[in-house]
């Protein structure tokens, strides 16, 4: 900061810099956004996992998931045992002007009902009309992508880690069976000549 | 000197007619009139910034008057020194002591006989005065006559003390004002000595209070 | 010269007035954009937003006008109005090209250019009272302190230039004009832009209008076309002010091929002008009040002095 | 004392009158300007005027007390200094004209240097008094 005045200068040269270059935005109606895996557009529901544990709804922070259910018994397919129940999803509703987008919900489904759908497009001209049913849910479950490839580097999935090291540990033992197997083979010739 | 006499208007009684005034003399009357109209209004009306703002017309008026007889350097000096500072400076005055839109019937003082008879008198004064230093004589308004050279060169060969003189009282009057202003709150008020620049300062620094 | 003549340079002016400020306004648009990383307005007009500032026009003709019920009616409504109109007077007088390229000569030039431009405050000062605002009234008073203290450096800086040429016309200015003048007129030059920047409130010098503080100063209250009468007051100051430090400081026409290209000459420097303004404006944060008052009084002013002083002992020295 | 009538000026061109008449011209197409287009505005908009529109505007929240907030006093000053300051600028103008004319020169550039020197006698006593800074 020797010259008086060079800080102003600096300031220019950076507005003048970045004039330059071109620029970042996005014209997005006439160009769709490039958008990142795991983008939280909208919630998708796969109806048919769906167990109606209510787990969603009661870890909603926002109290925004609806869910009405019945019971439904199953006839027994053996004579001797109980009937079965099982619930049945009457009504799976998410009112998204509630919905402040944590994905606790998608977190929490233990069966994969729930998705992050990247289609971010749903606005209405109505508050009310934001409420959508598991028929619109049901949908967004077409715009799901495929989950992205894992990490090259990441660390190995703990399921894919626990088979590996069983299989492991099973070739090793039979690769030191097959040795011993070999060694005494030798042996026996030895003992032979 | 009689260059410049000359070049201020003939003086001399000229042979014309009321009767058939020229185009100037029709605009000068008209804005005139004009002019009253607007200092009437600005001394009667009762609401307090509407009297400055009927005297910007009134003194923009008298702008367009001295243009008219073609004394434009003073014209401009008008507009300048009186719109552009001494009414502002009025306005500025009326609007930090609470000018209430409206009418302002406490601000009206009792003494407007008092008011009306030495407004009367010093126009009479003027009147007369005007009237008999210039009876019946014309000023010629063919060349211009004031413009800023010519303004100049008679400033400056003939009344230089004066102008001189003018930059003492000038003084005064702002030492005056600085010490007026100063008056009520000096001493008080822990100032850093002038002409210093503080940088670095946290703002958590116990200052006076932020105007909005 | 006769009355065809004139109305018709009348109206030139008046369609100056009407167009220039929308040219700065949209390169505003577009440069200030693309010095934030953005493409600014894409869609009125077609090609790239060229018609924006068109398109608010039409939108603010047609809206509401709302005067607050509070309000001093007429007073509010004549405001704009008054802001304005000085801004049209002064664009009529300078000159663009040599040989009578201007609206009208007018023989005390700056001085007539200086004198009108200073009624300008008067709109403020009727916008922030008759507003009944409390927020207004303050930026009233802090545009009113900023007008009357830019404009002395101003003054000075302008006179700095008509001791040069001898005139306070100003074609007898740009008439008069060297190169030689650039460096010696430089700090007036300067102080001239610096100050009219301030007297236009235009970033850095915006504490009258600063949003984060007083809303929007003065001009609060205002709706529609009385608003967009206020915003072209501004951008048809930018021209002015460019305009006048084009042809005070920086030669007007002259350049070369001036024959022909003179007026060319004009608008170019003043476009350059008007950029340098627009980039300011991105560049540099608002300047505090006290800092705003300061900067005039204890900076431009003795540099505008001691402009004067070089500007006469020189051309008594070469006389 | 050498002086040109304005109207043999080159510079000038037209008469004095002339000049004026044109800016006076230009004030009339100017409020013509401005009459037009707000007629143009009673035309086109829309009139529905609600008392919380007629409000007021601080923030969006109510209004606080009146029209009308506690300034400080220190902007009267800087209109106080520029009245005076005006007064000796308008001098420049005639003088800056005609210093350098035959028969003025040096003694008139020193008139000037007094008569502004007094006035910077006084900024720098301004300056000095703290008027001029808040902080």
């Amino acid at each position: 900061m020797g010259i008086p005045g060079s800080g102003l200068a600096k300031g220019l040269a950076v507005t003048m810099r970045t004039m330059m270059r071109k620029t970042v935005t996005a014209q997005y109606p006439d160009v769709q956004p490039d958008l990142p895996p795991r983008t939280r557009g909208v919630i998708a529901l796969l109806e048919e996992n769906c167990t109606v544990c209510m787990l969603c709804a009661r870890e909603c922070p926002d109290w925004c998931i609806y869910i009405d259910s019945h019971k439904e018994t199953l006839p027994a397919a053996d004579p001797n045992a109980r009937a079965r129940t099982r619930n049945v999803l009457d009504r799976f509703a998410i009112d998204f002007s509630l919905c402040m987008y944590c994905g606790i919900c998608v977190e929490v489904c233990p069966f994969d009902a729930l998705f992050w759908s990247p289609e971010f497009e749903y606005a209405e001209t109505d508050i009310r009309e934001l409420t959508h049913e598991r028929e619109r849910l049901r949908e967004w479950m077409w715009t799901v992508p495929p989950p992205p490839a894992h990490d090259p580097a990441a660390e190995e999935p703990k399921e894919i880690a626990m088979a590996r090291k069983a299989a492991d540990k099973l070739a090793a033992a039979a690769a030191a069976a097959a040795a011993a197997a070999a060694e005494a083979a030798t042996a026996e010739e030895g003992g032979e000549s | 000197m009689s260059t410049l006499l000359a070049a201020a208007g003939s003086l001399e009684p000229a042979a014309r007619s009321y009767l058939s005034p020229t185009g100037q003399e029709i605009v000068f009357l008209l804005v005139g009139v004009l002019v009253l109209g607007a200092a009437v209004v600005s001394v009667t009306t009762r609401q307090l910034v509407h009297a400055a703002l009927w005297l910007v017309v009134a003194l923009g008026g008298l702008a367009v008057e001295f243009l008219l007889l073609t004394a434009e350097f003073v014209a401009w000096v008008q507009v300048l020194v009186y719109l552009g500072s001494v009414v502002v400076l009025v306005l500025f005055g009326l609007m930090l002591t609470r000018a209430p839109i409206g009418r302002s019937p406490e601000a009206d003082s009792g003494n407007r006989p008092a008011a009306l008879a030495v407004g009367a008198a010093s126009a009479a004064t003027l009147v007369t005065l005007v009237v008999d230093a210039f009876r019946s004589s014309w000023i010629d308004l063919s060349g211009a006559a004031g413009t800023t050279r010519l303004t100049g060169e008679y400033l400056f060969s003939h009344w230089v003390l004066p102008f001189e003189a003018l930059s003492v009282l000038l003084l005064a009057a702002l030492v005056g004002a600085i010490v007026l202003s100063r008056s009520k709150d000096g001493g008080t008020d822990a100032r850093p000595r002038a002409g210093k620049l503080r940088t670095g300062r946290p703002s958590a620094a116990p200052t006076k209070p932020k105007e909005r | 010269m006769n009355l065809l003549d004139t109305l018709l340079r009348c109206v030139g002016t008046l369609v100056a007035f009407l167009v220039l400020p929308l040219v700065v306004g949209q390169t505003e648009h577009k440069v200030m954009a693309h010095m934030q990383g953005r493409l600014g307005p894409m869609y009125a007009g077609g090609f790239h937003g060229w018609a924006q500032l068109v398109a608010d026009g039409v939108k603010f003709v047609q809206k509401e006008n709302v005067v607050p019920a509070g309000a001093d009616r007429r007073v509010f409504q004549l405001a704009p109005a008054v802001a304005l109109l000085p801004y049209l007077l002064v664009l009529l007088v300078i000159p663009v090209g040599p040989d009578g390229m201007v609206g009208q000569v007018v023989d005390a030039g700056i001085f007539f250019v200086l004198a009108v431009m200073g009624i300008g405050v008067l709109g403020s000062l009727m916008a922030g009272w008759a507003s009944a605002n409390k927020f207004s009234l303050l930026g009233a008073l802090r545009t009113a302190a900023q007008l009357m203290s830019y404009e002395l450096p101003m003054l000075l800086a302008a006179a700095s230039v008509a001791m040069a040429a001898g005139t306070v016309s100003l074609p007898g200015i740009v008439d008069a004009f060297h190169w030689w003048w650039v460096p010696w007129q430089l700090i007036g030059a300067f102080v001239f832009f610096t100050a009219g920047l301030a007297e236009l409130q235009r970033p850095p010098f915006d504490m009258p209008v600063a949003d984060s503080e007083i809303i929007f100063g003065a001009f609060t209250e205002y709706t529609g076309l009385r608003f967009a009468l206020f915003l072209l007051s501004e951008y048809a100051g930018i021209v002015v002010l460019c305009g006048l430090t084009t042809v005070l400081f920086l030669g007007g026409w002259h350049g070369p091929f001036e024959d022909d290209l003179g007026w060319l000459w004009t608008l170019v420097k003043t476009f350059a002008l008007a950029f340098v303004v627009l980039w300011l404006r991105v560049t540099y944060p608002r300047l505090r009040e006290d800092q705003l008052m300061r900067f005039a009084w204890t900076v431009l002013i003795p540099l505008a002095l001691a402009q004067l002083a070089l500007t006469g002992i020189i051309k008594v020295a070469i006389s | 004392m050498e002086w040109q009538p304005l109207a043999a000026d080159p510079a000038a061109g037209s008469g004095y009158f002339d000049a004026y008449a044109a800016v006076g011209l230009l004030a009339v197409i100017g409020v013509l300007f401005v009459v037009v287009s707000f007629t143009a505005n009673r035309l086109l908009r829309p009139v529905v005027d609600t008392p919380e529109k007629l409000l007021a505007y601080e923030c969006g929240v109510d209004p606080v007390g009146e029209g009308w907030a506690h300034t400080q006093i220190r902007y009267y000053v800087y209109a106080f200094l520029y009245v005076i300051f005006a007064v000796d600028a308008i001098y420049l103008f005639p003088w800056a004209t005609v210093f350098a004319a035959a028969g003025f020169g040096a003694a008139t550039l020193v008139e000037m240097f007094v008569f502004i020197g007094f006035l910077a006698v006084g900024l720098l006593y301004a300056w000095k008094k703290g008027v001029l800074e808040w902080t």
